[in-house]
């Protein structure tokens, strides 16, 4: 199939591919030098996965992610210094520091986290459609989970709720293969993800998750299903993480040759092949492209650098919400958006939502 | 107004979802049943099943649907019907409603209030008597309310509902059928802690199912010349400690009630602050009455053995005035 | 169809049938006499569910039920007596009376309670049949729940396991269409529960629960797969409750209609109107079944009130173990059964396990 | 020999996989992955996937079932892999597991052994860096410990197989790669405290993850003159009070140190207990050192400001102390 899309998207597409893939990397190696601490879950291999599919969401759309989060994050629109000072434990991070890796937040891209459990983000995403559909929004909540998670009974709770109540939430799986060291076939009866949901009487699709142009139109389609106010929505897409599961992972439980096998499909390299191809893309844009993506990544790791700690004084701070007249409850019957979150970092090459 | 602490709460939410139209009910059998405990009887055909709405057997689903539905801009009512069924939502309070603003360094509120019936006493046996307050009590980031009386329970409501952070309303099931007086000052604040009897002798300290048996007891106790003062906590997380200090400073000496097991009690955190901020005030231990360290059995007699009540009160308040 | 059974065992069928309503009929009256207290959850109408299934166990299996388990544990072989002192509070109670009417307990019979957490009895189960299937022990778990359990994550959680274990475990919902006062299509999704568990890689069979031949032969064709080692099973039995959810529930979410409606339908009136049209029951015959269990009634009834309260000076008892000889673990390598029961009070009419 | 709290596990977890063939290991990556904490490594190979058998992500569902493996004649092993995940699973453990002895009146026992890691101090932020002991030593009906050495890492997973009922085991994340001599005598019991260190002018009271901050403590404290005596509860279900009592009647002062949140901590519980019985015993109020109320923030900055360290034990004491 050719890229159906024109050269500036499908550039847009792959950039972004690109500025996840470079920041991982670089974050993989800041871990190695300790600025970056706690859990790390890397994306890569993953990324045509986020670009994908929130490049098909409206600003007004509400995400729920998980501890592999990172990509999610910058792609809908939290600045990469923001989400590299985060990581850093840095006061100008997008959680001011407190959250790290696994929790990325930006009330501005309403991107709600950056959740450590697993499954845990699947009845708030419940919660959202209620929200949006009994205040009458036209919005979507897109929620993404591994497909771990769909053993937990939050997933199962959720999918319940989201297909009785008919909520406007696009359930979004991310089917890597492996929880952790656990295979799929080692952690579902039905490995047939999209059969298991489609018992909660909730339409599904399969994309492949390492082609990018699969998991846009499988997002765009879902989305508009959702958007219409036809109810939730099931999309696994299925793709493979190509790093461990977290940077203390030691892999003990798959072949090198089945990873290997997986990176000849990886989105970067069969995306940019796919564009050439099509002379959508020459190999100058491409390292154009890669090299702004790493001039974002080292102005990231500059700014995290040069950002300051948040003061010890501030620990407890906003354990509950000060009693302040900045944060004002919306009036009754306004359906309230979050304030924004306070002044932040945003450098170079930070983007707005898509 | 002479009503029930059940049409208490009742008035209190009737009230808040007329108001505002972004408060909503949710819970299991809130609706076509009436509530289990008939707290929002007739409801359903007042306001609809989009805000009264009833939901499946899925604690965990539910108590976190209201947590994205505070943080999508409603003001959600979550009733768990019991602290005993809320065990298996306790993830989605700790790690997202109680950790959220904190962690997202400031940026979200959840603005969620969560209803549960508490406590044992009326033959229900081990699986359905239990009072976790103090588990409730040990989370930073909600705040942790007991209504004891009439007035707290039609009063609580609505701050609970204007606070912006996740508030848990504990509501003793042996108090929905307490009948009495609604003053005409019912608003009230959900901070402090109250003093329901003054006295000098001993300070009573107590919350919840348990604050009749300590009035109770006080009665007793004034019969026989000693003057208890009762203190309703009222307000479980964060404690008004200044409230126990205060009284504490005037008797020198209390017995803390708490329906909750022993070992490991609120009344073992009201003791520790007792402790940190009244020691040189204490003229005899602080002694406490608490549930006995058993799942608590069906048979009646069993099960009165098991809770705090009067005579073990008016008995401890003795041992530690030493009479 | 004609009744596939002989005379003896189709009017054992309907004398257990007859000896749960006596016994629950007593129930609602000494509820009202304040004999029983607490929750008490009547089986009334479902009555085919529990003698039809229990008739195709066999003793070694191993019965985990909720809350609406008095059948069940009469049927299993509990005997009436020591239900009824159970229900008093009283220390002939097959659980010494600490339980009541929702936590029946029997070892000696392995019936597993009794359980008032909904969902609460379905990881247990599947524990079980972990326990058998390394033991290598040929049994079958039967786990009872109502229909509105299937929205529980621990449905979910416990399924999957079975099924992904392959477990030796029979579900059985009694689908009775409300929880509490929640109907079936307000609380599900997917109202085909059949179609819902099929979902997890599960044989499941729907059965008629008001026909106690149609759940009886169900069952042990569900049995007999579980028991061959083929994993779990899923049976619905279709059925109603005739009574209120529990002595507290004013009914406010159901027609009289329907209840009369589902009262034609009755368990006892239309299996004893086929064996005599079967020439397999008298009436007179019909009216000796039902004296034997009125008196089974009367006899439990008068133990019960016989029967002493547990001193109060054991309250503690048994919160932990006793560090005493009189039982003693298992020795290693031997599948353990559990110790029977202390010494309790077995009144006339008490049966044993099927 | 030298060895690491890890391996102290492993070797403990090994011995009774090998000696009992109704012991098995079950949880979330305890298999191929080799245990998240690798304190499994190599089992699989060894005892094969029925023994060492991992679990989907399903923690109610599997600590359910192991709770009905132990009734049907097994010992299993549970690792919920952290506190932090068993939140979800408490409703079987406290439910089922703890209730179901005294609820059935003494029929069944439940030896099920579950093991978690608990503890903050890896900078892995609010959800992963709980510290809820407490919140299970509340349990009437199971047993609760936390080994904090070696010794008892190695040796407490044995008698807890042994004890017929529910036993947890909480095993601080940072204490794996504690190093350090396995004494050849490491069979212990768990029932009691234990005296680490002695010392007659204030008595330190922790456990778990503490232990090894209020040892550097007494050590800095010494090197001041004073004599801190430590006490190490590792049996926080049911407590040993005689020994704490016994270090108040030499000491007349203590400091409680606790990694849970300060309000409704084991702390408050310990000096609860002080209070009870050693109150005419007591020269100074008892003070404690716990987390901040805070859920604990990644930055190490922030994580090391909201937890208990050295530097607040120290002047803790010379508060108590008057100095
Ligand atoms: C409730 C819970 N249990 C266990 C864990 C530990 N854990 C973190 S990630 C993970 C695997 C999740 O796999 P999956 O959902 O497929 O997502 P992936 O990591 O593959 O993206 C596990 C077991 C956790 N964080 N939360
Ligand atoms: C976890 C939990 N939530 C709520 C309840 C309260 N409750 C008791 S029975 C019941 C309805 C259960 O319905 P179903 O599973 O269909 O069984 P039925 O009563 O119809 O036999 C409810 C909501 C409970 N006991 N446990
Ligand atoms: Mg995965
Ligand atoms: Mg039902």
């Amino acid at each position: 199939m050719t890229v159906p899309y024109d050269k500036t998207f499908a550039q847009k597409l792959l950039h972004d591919m690109l500025r996840i893939r470079r920041m991982e990397e670089k974050c993989a190696e800041l871990y190695g030098a300790q600025k970056i601490r706690g859990f790390l879950h890397l994306y890569i291999g993953e990324e045509a996965c986020a670009v994908g599919a929130l490049h098909a969401l409206a600003p007004g759309d509400n995400i729920v992610a998980t501890y592999r989060e990172h990509g999610h994050a910058l792609v809908r629109g939290v600045p990469m210094d923001a989400i590299m000072a985060e990581m850093f434990g840095k006061s100008a991070g997008c959680s001011r520091g407190r959250g790290g890796s696994m929790h990325l937040f930006d009330a501005a891209t309403r991107f709600y986290g950056g959740n450590a459990i697993v499954g845990g983000g699947l009845p708030l995403a419940a919660g959202f459609g209620l929200a949006d559909k009994l205040q009458k929004r036209q919005a979507v909540t897109a929620v993404f989970f591994g497909e771990g998670a769909m053993a937990e009974g939050a997933f199962h709770e959720s999918m319940n709720l989201a297909a009785l109540w008919q909520l406007p939430v696009l359930f979004c799986c991310e089917n890597n293969l492996y929880a952790m060291g656990t295979a799929l076939a080692r952690s579902e009866a039905q490995t047939d993800l999209c059969a298991k949901a489609a018992s909660y009487a909730v339409p599904t699709l399969k994309a492949d998750g390492m082609d990018i142009v699969a998991v846009h139109e499988a997002m765009k389609l879902a989305a508009r299903h959702v958007r219409d106010g036809l109810g939730p929505f099931f999309l696994e897409l299925q793709t493979y993480r190509f790093r461990a599961h977290s940077m203390f992972d030691p892999e003990l439980y798959r072949d090198k040759a089945e990873v290997e096998e997986w990176k000849t499909r990886g989105p970067l390299h069969t995306f940019s092949a796919r564009l050439k191809a099509e002379s959508k893309l020459t190999e100058e844009e491409f390292l154009a492209l890669d090299a702004r993506a790493n001039a974002e990544v080292q102005a990231s790791v500059d700014f995290a650098e040069a950002a300051p700690w948040e003061p010890v004084e501030d620990l407890l701070k906003d354990v509950v919400t000060p009693p302040s007249p900045s944060i004002p409850l919306p009036p009754a019957g306004e359906g309230s958006n979050p304030p924004p979150s306070p002044a932040r970092g945003r450098g170079a090459g930070g983007e707005g939502p898509p | 107004m002479k009503m029930t602490y059940r049409e208490a709460i009742r008035q209190a939410m009737h009230e808040a979802l007329a108001a505002d139209p972004r408060v909503f009910l949710m819970g299991e059998d809130v609706g076509k049943y009436g509530g289990t405990y008939a707290c929002s009887k007739g409801f359903l055909e007042e306001f609809g099943p989009e805000r009264i709405r009833d939901t499946p057997l899925s604690e965990l689903g539910f108590v976190g649907a209201g947590i994205g539905a505070a943080l999508g801009g409603l003001r959600p009512i979550v009733e768990v019907m019991t602290v005993n069924f809320s065990l298996l939502a306790l993830d989605q309070i700790v790690n997202t409603a109680a950790a959220l603003r904190h962690m997202s360094g400031g940026q979200f509120s959840v603005p969620l209030v969560l209803r549960m019936a508490t406590g044992a006493g009326r033959q229900l046996a081990a699986q359905h008597s239990h009072s976790l307050e103090n588990w409730y009590a040990h989370i930073p980031g909600i705040r942790v309310l007991a209504p004891a009386t009439i007035a707290d329970a039609r009063g609580m409501l609505g701050p609970a509902l204007a606070d912006p952070d996740p508030v848990v309303i504990f509501e003793h099931a042996q108090l929905y059928n307490l009948e009495g007086e609604l003053p005409d000052d019912w608003r009230c604040d959900i901070a402090t802690a109250a003093v329901r009897r003054e006295g000098t002798d001993v300070s009573l300290i107590t919350y919840g199912g348990s604050l009749p048996k300590v009035l109770a007891a006080a009665g007793q106790l004034a019969a026989e010349g000693i003057a208890a003062e009762v203190i309703d906590l009222r307000v479980l997380r964060p404690l008004d400690t200044e409230t126990i200090a205060a009284s504490l400073r005037k008797t020198h000496k209390a017995v803390v009630v708490d329906e909750g097991w022993r070992s490991g009690s609120l009344a073992a955190e009201v003791m520790a602050c007792i402790v940190e901020q009244c020691f040189f005030d204490l003229d005899a231990p602080v002694a406490r009455v608490c549930s006995e360290e058993v799942p608590i059995p069906y048979a009646k007699h069993m099960e009165e053995a098991a809770l705090p009540q009067v005579s073990k009160i008016v008995a401890a308040v003795r041992q530690v005035l030493g009479k």
